[in-house]
């Protein structure tokens, strides 16, 4: 619905024909019977290559079904995804994905690593899913942490030693050093203390600039957006309910639903709780 | 998206219903072939040790095993579906009677094991829980962990001389077998459940450890109510679910011990039954007590799911809780 | 998920993880235990093997110097049998364990490469054989393969495949939905790779525990089938042979049984503290955080800080009318490590005091003190706790406190207990302690949550916690604050679970709340934000210590005095959606 | 009101624990000098004598049915129903005592007696004991009410006939019982009973009751009158195998079997008597087929000369006595000869069997735990054998005997003998091969001793008999066809004030008594 925004906000750099990512028309429908549940209806927006998206929306927005439908984890039932030209709709068969395609930075930093493999063996999984040999991969891993600010020595390290803010460095690592046409980052600092998401936002802001990124940027803190984000999508009950330019979305949001987002942050000049 | 479904009930139960329909077909099929699995020849030893070729050649014609397996399924399945498990090969008698009369005993002292089981296990699971909690007591958790493991690795057939020896025999305030009056079920209630107790309120303590520490437990404490009633009110209907699902599998394991202990107690019971079965080749026994047997775990397996429902409505449709 | 974590994960210092790998007492019982049965296994049949087989004349004796345990109907030691039958009890032991729990964890694991409906049916079948009594299925399989070790092994083992499915299946389902195991999907690791190198390893400990557990149940069902007459069979002999060989002289030769029942019980017993220890070393909710005896309790300061509580005290002005008052508050864990170290501040009545830090701050465990509530594994002492009048170092009236201090805490989901319908948990202060009868408890119960705007206000109390959502679920707790009149309300981070939208609406029913009640509130936090819209003061605290104190006025205007506040300003402000930020 | 309803409830419930704690006597409520409570193993398969199988089959018919004749004490033939006979190779007349009832009063008379061996004799019947009892030819019964005789012609002579009618399997039927088989095998049919008692509670797998006929008046007249009276009622439990001893200290039961093993239980007690039955004989089997080492004499030899008889039978049955044929003394013709039996001599046996690859197999209800082959095997091992033990349950161990002889060489086996007669053991290691329709299943060949058993079983008078027999077992003996052991025994334990007899050995629940 918004596709020409997005197209509008042209940045400096070379873009492709097509865009990273185009959804168009998708839906989703989760559970059968009793059960079911529509998660997305009809939701369409593009992300242009090296342009970042910030997903917003509250628990039961479907933010999460669009991470994983994209991650291929969640069939699609209506209308298509088309990621670095590759068309995926209700009827593509559950093929694997090229790894190289997509990657998500997962939510939970206790989840999104193995405890009984040392961060090294992580990154070296995913320059090599078969064999995930830390020896042959060294001096790559090692450049790696290096750009998400972690030592060296963090390699031979298990997870239980890393604090949570590093642990999403790590996941955020493993994430990018396979190169992916595309990053989904789903809520990766909401477990955080607020000094270490900020830490970790200008950790991603800084690498979006260094390597161009293609990011999906999901959150259900409207405020968390804003640095990681060049345009922002606001979804609720499986419905995109804004699509726009990040400063637009905060200055002069059209929606109402967003307007009401932007007054619940604590902190913003429309939030009241005394009367 | 807590969505909740309006009715899961129905569903639920026609599944439950599916998957008894299913186990019990698997379970027709499975004793028949058990039966003629176990090696020896039925007839030569129905026939008796001594018997000559032809005594046993005629044996086995009266019997029914010249017939071709087929057949015999066929007359084994017919027979299942009209309630009629054959005859006895060794005394003639219709299976299902026997069943029929040894089914209660077993069954009676499972249950009353079983409800033994549960009250104690509880009270002292939560018990030891409770006054270990934090490190405290640290005598009492090593003591906790000595019985129990004494207990659990003694064989129940151990435990059923013991307790002869104390009770009947040297004290003699307890029958030392037989199922003549209410106290003759004492002692093998006892043993039967003395080893499920052990592993039953180890459950319930580790469980506890975790309920207790639970927020929820934290909130009952911000009440100020009595301990007791934290732990009754609040944390035991939490252990239920678990307890609930151990205790099917320890209903199982009751049965397998009923085998063992009703030698011991001369209890007249289904145990005693199917071993005397196997060793005599009593086919039609052999099968209808492991049907039945099998029948009796299935359906409390199944009962068990419905009360975990009742008691737990999240298990709907997340499945089992983890035994 | 607890509010209140006396110890944040990550800072465990690396030598307190070591320390914690060390083998605890049972662990060590354990392996020592199994370690002299082992070598006993070893040793006895090559020095004791004439002893236990050769036929003898000196035929059932009891014990005496030369038969430490008499002897059998053959003439053989029954000290040197018992000690000998270590070696084969010990390998059929083990290798019927290792049958359920190889076969059984590989049958486990594999269902997870099937489609989801076949992965059912399979578990569904498996759940069927779990139900059937093993020591049957063992008796059945047992017979078939005629009796005999190897037969009774074979029974045993295969017996026991099906709880090792369920238990491997159930325990895989969490790993499999973990986000490790969902990237390694999208990097295209192959199923069985994921299966080894992410599912089993995570398993490893907990296998371990049952597989010891599983040894000393399979222990019992072999001398269980040894009784019966289908296990292991002369000459052959393990500790159950032998006590099914000895349980006919049980009550004229006892002694006969005591060999075989010692070692089968110190087995048992080996396995099972040796199952323990792992499950106490591998779960963190076992493991002891703390070593030594801290219970939670709130005591009293010593003679110095208690003067220093006087000085305090003076400082603080006469404060009778204050709704909480705390002096000299210091909550320490076992090992003496100080969590919150000489906090004392007041709060008066209607105000709405803000104590704000981050995660290991000590804010929790400040307010969870001054209501009284200490966690396990740490001691809080205090110069004076003093709340709504109650003197919390003394006897308290617990009634009276538990309807006069409210307490609502951050996870409106682990806070309500799952089991019992809402109404049973928000009225029991006013049916326990108010002696209010339980229809009239709903309906005043009912009455709160009309005022409330909550829904269905009738009906919500039969609902159960998890048919609620969170929002639903903290404006609940708040109706039950409402329902004692209570004079102080604690809130330990109320909002911070929920979405923001919902967060503007309870923090406003809280607000209007506390003010219909008049109550005092201690309102924990760690959003600014949040904190100088609600609060008339601010606490800003840092390891244990206040660092600052602001009114609300002073937060709005960011007059902040210490580097650690304005970092959190920073932090704040970094996020706050406000115009002139954003093209930053 | 209320309070003091509750009160009484509390102290009610505490009466029960206080009893349960302290002391509910359990073994009063039977004792009641009418009543003897005994124990039999297991549920009896019928309570038709002639398709009778088990112990317990046996032991339900003697109480319910008598026999024509009866042993003394001492074994001797005694007058049961028919008070005197006359014995030749193929015929035997019975002359039926007056005055003997069925339980429903119909008078026991020739031709009910007739038609009862007729029911027994008859192939349709499919008993078990017919060829036991009237050997392999065809019997004709006749019955003569007049002379109040009972005629049976025999096809083919038999020298048993009186010894098998003796047997319980051998129990007169009453004619309403031929009417009902079923219900006879139910027990159900009251008047098919002649003996002193009739079933009158059938608990299948709990308990059977019997009660004393008022009107019964046929009791045997042993050799020494049996002392005390009769019970009014019996009492048998069933299952109790491993239980009775408890039961019996714990005043739970007054006459039962007990194990060899718990008898010592008793014998610190001065409160119990025993008395030990005889059931059959131990001894060691040979496969003397070609698969097995001992179809050569000098092997068989050579195990005998191994085998310590006396150690064996500690092991396996101390009770029993030690034998030198497949019976007792008290059995007719049975030899008593030691010294048919080879001399224990170690190096002998050593030099022949060194290296000798053996197969023995057993079964566990062989000694305790199969404690006989484990004996074997070690002697075997001992004497430089290679020999490999296999013990199973009876089932897997009776369907490798019979048909598979190629995997086993030697096992230890005893006999159920019902008949009290030598020819029932030693017809299953001599004479007619069991695939030939008899009963050896060793495949022995001696053809010596096969005619002389073929020609001991059709002879014409006692004296002969016992000739023909001495030398059928010199000529097995001298071949080590097989090795005798000892008899096996049942301890029957009875509290005092009560006793029990075993007639000929056998035990016999008629001659239950209770003390005055």
């Amino acid at each position: 619905m918004s596709r020409e925004t997005a197209d509008g906000a042209a940045s400096e750099q070379a873009v492709p024909e097509r865009p990273a990512v185009e959804v168009d028309g998708l839906g989703v429908v989760l559970g059968s019977g009793t059960a079911r549940t529509e998660a997305l209806r009809g939701v369409s927006f593009t992300i242009p290559y090296s342009r970042s998206v910030g997903l917003v929306g509250e628990s039961g927005s479907g933010k999460s079904t669009l991470a994983k439908v994209l991650a291929g984890l969640v069939p699609i039932d209506t209308g298509r995804v088309v990621i670095g030209g590759e068309r995926f709709s209700a009827g593509t068969s559950r093929r694997r994905r090229d790894p190289g395609l997509l990657q998500l930075i997962p939510q939970d930093p206790f989840s999104s690593l193995s405890p009984r493999r040392t961060a090294g063996q992580a990154l070296a999984e995913a320059m090599d899913p078969l064999r995930a040999d830390a020896r042959r991969h060294r001096s790559a891993i090692e450049e790696w942490f290096e750009r998400v600010e972690l030592p060296a020595s963090a390699a031979a390290k298990y997870p239980h030693e890393f604090s949570g803010g590093q642990r999403q460095r790590i996941a955020i690592a493993r994430a990018l050093c396979t190169r992916p046409r595309i990053v989904v980052a789903d809520e990766i600092t909401s477990a955080l203390d607020l000094s270490v998401q900020v830490e970790v936002l200008e950790l991603l802001a800084q690498l979006r600039a260094e390597l161009g990124l293609t990011m999906l940027f999901i959150s259900h803190d409207l405020a968390v957006v804003r640095h990681v984000s060049d345009e922002v999508a606001v979804l609720r009950s499986g419905e995109l309910r804004e699509f726009g330019a990040v400063e637009q979305i905060f200055t002069a949001p059209r929606d109402e639903y967003t307007s009401r987002l932007l007054d619940s942050v604590p902190g913003a000049p429309g939030f009241r709780i005394r009367d | 998206m807590n969505a909740i479904t309006t009715r899961p009930w129905p569903a639920f139960l026609l599944r439950k219903a599916a998957e008894l329909l299913l186990a019990m077909v698997a379970l027709v099929v499975i004793t028949f072939a058990i039966a003629h699995l176990i090696p020896g020849d039925a007839a030569r030893v129905v026939a008796g040790v001594d018997a000559t070729a032809e005594q046993v050649e005629d044996t086995r014609a009266r019997l029914g095993l010249d017939r071709p397996l087929a057949a015999q399924f066929w007359d084994y399945l017919s027979g299942v579906l009209t309630a009629d498990l054959g005859e006895s090969f060794r005394t003639g008698q219709p299976v299902s009677e026997v069943i029929a009369n040894r089914l209660p005993f077993t069954a009676s002292i499972a249950l009353f094991g079983i409800a033994l089981t549960l009250g104690v296990s509880l009270a002292l699971g939560l018990a030891v829980a409770g006054l270990t909690r934090g490190n405290r007591n640290p005598w009492l958790d090593s003591a906790f962990g000595w019985a129990t493991g004494v207990v659990l690795a003694l064989p129940v057939y151990v435990i059923g001389a013991v307790l002869i020896v104390v009770f009947a025999v040297n004290w003699g305030v307890l029958p030392a077998a037989g199922a003549d009056s209410l106290y003759s079920y004492v002692l093998p209630t006892i043993a039967i459940a003395l080893g499920p107790i052990a592993s039953m309120s180890r459950l319930v303590r580790r469980e506890a450890a975790v309920v207790l520490e639970q927020d929820y437990m934290r909130t009952a404490r911000g009440r100020r109510i009595s301990t007791f009633r934290q732990y009754a009110k609040h944390a035991v209907p939490n252990l239920l679910a678990s307890t609930l699902t151990l205790s099917g599998l320890i209903l199982a394991g009751m049965i397998g011990g009923a085998i063992i202990i009703e030698s011991v107690f001369a209890w007249p019971g289904l145990g005693r039954a199917v071993v005397d079965s196997i060793i005599e080749r009593d086919y039609p026994m052999t099968r209808g007590i492991i049907l039945t047997v099998g029948a009796v775990a299935v359906a409390l397996n199944t009962a068990i799911d419905i009360i975990l429902a009742l008691v737990d409505p999240r298990t709907l449709r997340a499945g089992k809780v983890l035994a | 998920m607890s509010a209140i974590p006396p110890i944040q994960p990550e800072e465990v210092p690396a030598a307190a993880a070591r320390r914690s790998r060390r083998p605890g007492p049972m662990l060590a019982i354990g392996l020592a235990l199994m370690g002299s049965l082992v070598l006993v296994a070893v040793l006895a049949p090559v020095l004791l093997d004439a002893d236990a087989v050769g036929l003898t004349d000196d035929r059932r004796q009891g014990a005496s110097g030369e038969h430490l345990l008499g002897t059998d109907e053959f003439g053989r030691d029954l000290f040197a049998r018992a000690l000998v039958a270590t070696r084969l009890t010990l390998v059929l032991t083990v290798s019927a364990t290792a049958i359920s729990v190889v076969l059984g964890v590989a049958v486990g694991l594999l269902v997870w490469m099937l489609s989801p409906r076949v992965r059912n049916l399979v578990l569904t079948a498996n759940a069927v054989a779990v139900a059937f009594p093993a020591l049957v299925m063992a008796l059945v399989i047992a017979a078939i393969l005629g009796p005999g070790a190897m037969s009774a092994t074979l029974a045993v083992g295969i017996a026991g495949i099906p709880a090792f499915v369920r238990l491997s299946a159930t325990m895989a389902a969490p790993i499999m939905v973990r986000d490790y195991v969902s990237t390694a999907k999208l990097l295209n690791v192959p199923r069985p790779v994921i299966l080894v190198r992410h599912v089993l390893p995570n398993l490893g400990e907990a296998l371990l525990v049952l597989s010891a557990n599983s040894f000393a149940v399979t222990l019992t069902e072999l001398s269980g089938l040894s009784f019966i007459g289908l296990g292991v069979q002369n000459p052959d002999y393990d500790f159950g042979r032998l006590l099914a060989d000895g349980l006919p002289n049980t009550y004229t030769q006892p002694i006969q049984i005591v060999g075989p029942s010692v070692m089968l019980v110190l087995t048992g017993v080996a396995a099972m503290f040796i199952g323990d220890g792992l499950a106490a070393r591998s779960n963190p909710r076992l493991r002891r955080l703390v070593r030594g005896r801290r219970s939670g309790m709130l005591h009293r300061a010593d003679e110095l800080s208690q003067e220093m509580a006087a000085a305090h005290r003076e400082q603080g002005g006469a404060a009778g009318a204050a709704a909480l008052r705390v002096r000299g508050l210091k909550v320490a864990t076992a090992q003496g490590r100080e969590l919150v170290r000489g906090v004392s501040f007041d709060v008066a009545p209607g105000e709405i005091l803000g104590l704000v830090g981050e995660s290991g701050s000590g804010k929790s465990l400040t307010a969870m003190s001054a209501a009284g509530l200490v966690p396990d594994g740490v001691d809080a002492t205090a110069a004076e706790v003093t709340t709504v009048g109650h003197d919390l170092l003394g006897p308290v009236r617990s009634g009276d406190l538990a309807r006069d201090v409210a307490l609502i805490y951050q996870d409106p989901v682990s806070t309500f207990n799952p089991a019992l319908r809402l109404e049973n948990q928000l009225t029991e202060v006013a049916r326990v302690h108010q002696g209010m009868n339980r229809r009239a408890a709903r309906r005043a119960l009912a009455a709160e949550f009309r005022r409330l705007h909550i829904s269905e206000p009738d009906s919500r109390g039969r609902q159960h916690p998890h048919e609620l959502s969170g929002g639903m679920l903290q404006r609940a707790m708040i109706a039950s604050a409402l329902l004692t009149d209570a004079k102080l309300i604690i809130a330990d981070e109320p909002t911070t679970a929920l979405d923001v939208t919902v967060q503007a609406e309870v923090l406003r029913q809280f607000v209007a709340a506390s003010g219909s009640l008049g109550a005092a509130v201690l309102f924990i936090s760690h959003d600014l934000g949040v904190v100088e819209a609600l609060c008339d003061r601010v606490l800003v605290m840092k390891e244990g210590e206040v660092v600052e104190e602001l009114t609300r006025e002073q937060l709005a205007r960011g007059e902040v005095k210490h580097p650690y506040t304005r970092s959190l300003l920073a932090a704040a402000q970094y996020m706050e959606p406000s115009a002139e930020e954003a093209n930053e | 009101m209320l309070g003091q309803g509750r009160g009484r409830a509390v102290s009610a419930a505490l009466c029960a624990g206080a009893l349960l704690l302290s002391g509910c006597t359990t073994g009063g409520e039977g004792a009641d000098w009418e009543t003897i409570r005994g124990a039999w193993i297991e549920d009896p398969t019928t309570f038709d004598p002639a398709l009778t199988q088990t112990t317990d089959d046996y032991r339900a018919a003697r109480l319910a049915f008598d026999t024509v004749v009866r042993r003394d004490l001492d074994g001797e033939l005694v007058p049961g129903l028919a008070e005197s006979w006359e014995q030749s190779a193929d015929r035997v007349t019975l002359t039926i005592g007056a005055g003997h009832t069925c339980a429903d009063g119909t008078e026991i008379t020739p031709t009910v007696v007739a038609e009862s061996l007729e029911y027994l004799a008859d192939p349709d019947t499919k008993s078990l004991h017919t060829s036991g009892v009237f050997g392999e030819g065809e019997a004709a019964i006749t019955a003569d009410d007049d002379a109040g005789e009972v005629a049976i012609e025999l096809s083919e002579p038999h020298s048993e006939v009186l010894p098998g009618l003796a047997i319980p399997q051998a129990g007169v039927i009453c004619p309403a019982g031929l009417a009902d088989p079923e219900g006879l095998a139910a027990g159900e049919v009251e008047g098919a009973f002649s003996g002193p008692y009739v079933l009158t509670e059938n608990r299948r797998g709990v308990n059977y009751h019997f009660a004393l006929r008022e009107d019964y008046d046929s009791w045997v007249e042993y050799s020494e009158p049996l002392e005390g009276t009769p019970a009014k009622y019996l009492e048998f439990i069933v299952g109790a195998e491993d239980a009775v001893a408890n039961q019996l200290l714990s005043g739970e039961l007054d006459v039962a079997p007990v194990e060899a093993e718990e008898l010592s239980r008793f014998a610190d007690d001065g409160g119990f008597g025993t008395t030990t039955a005889t059931t059959g004989e131990y001894y060691i089997m040979f496969n003397h087929r070609e698969s097995s080492p001992f179809r050569d004499e000098g092997l068989r030899r050579a195990v005998a000369r191994l085998i310590d008889r006396e150690a064996l039978r500690e092991i396996v049955d101390p009770e029993g006595e030690l034998i030198a044929t497949l019976g007792d003394d008290t059995m007719q013709c049975a030899n008593t000869d030691e010294s048919l039996l080879l001399d224990q001599d170690g190096d002998a046996a050593s030099d022949a069997l060194d290296g000798v690859p053996v197969k023995v197999v057993g079964s566990d209800a062989i000694g305790p735990n199969g404690s006989a082959t484990v004996y074997v095997r070690e002697r075997l091992n001992a004497a430089g054998a290679d020999a490999d033990l296999q013990n199973t349950d009876v089932g897997s161990w009776v369907a490798r005997l019979y048909d598979e002889p190629e995997t086993w060489d030697v096992t230890v086996y005893a006999t159920v003998n019902n008949m009290g007669t030598i020819s029932w053991g030693l017809t299953t290691v001599l004479g007619e091969w069991h695939e030939d329709g008899g009963r050896n299943m060793t495949h022995s060949v001696n053809p010596e001793a096969a005619e002389a058993l073929e020609a001991a079983l059709s002879a014409e008078s006692d004296a002969e008999m016992c000739r023909h027999w001495d030398t059928a077992q010199r000529a097995a003996l001298e071949t080590v066809d097989f090795i005798p052991l000892s008899m096996v025994t049942q301890s029957i334990v009875s509290r005092d004030g009560y006793a029990v007899e075993v007639p000929g050995g056998r035990e016999d629940a008629t001659t239950l008594r209770i003390l005055d």
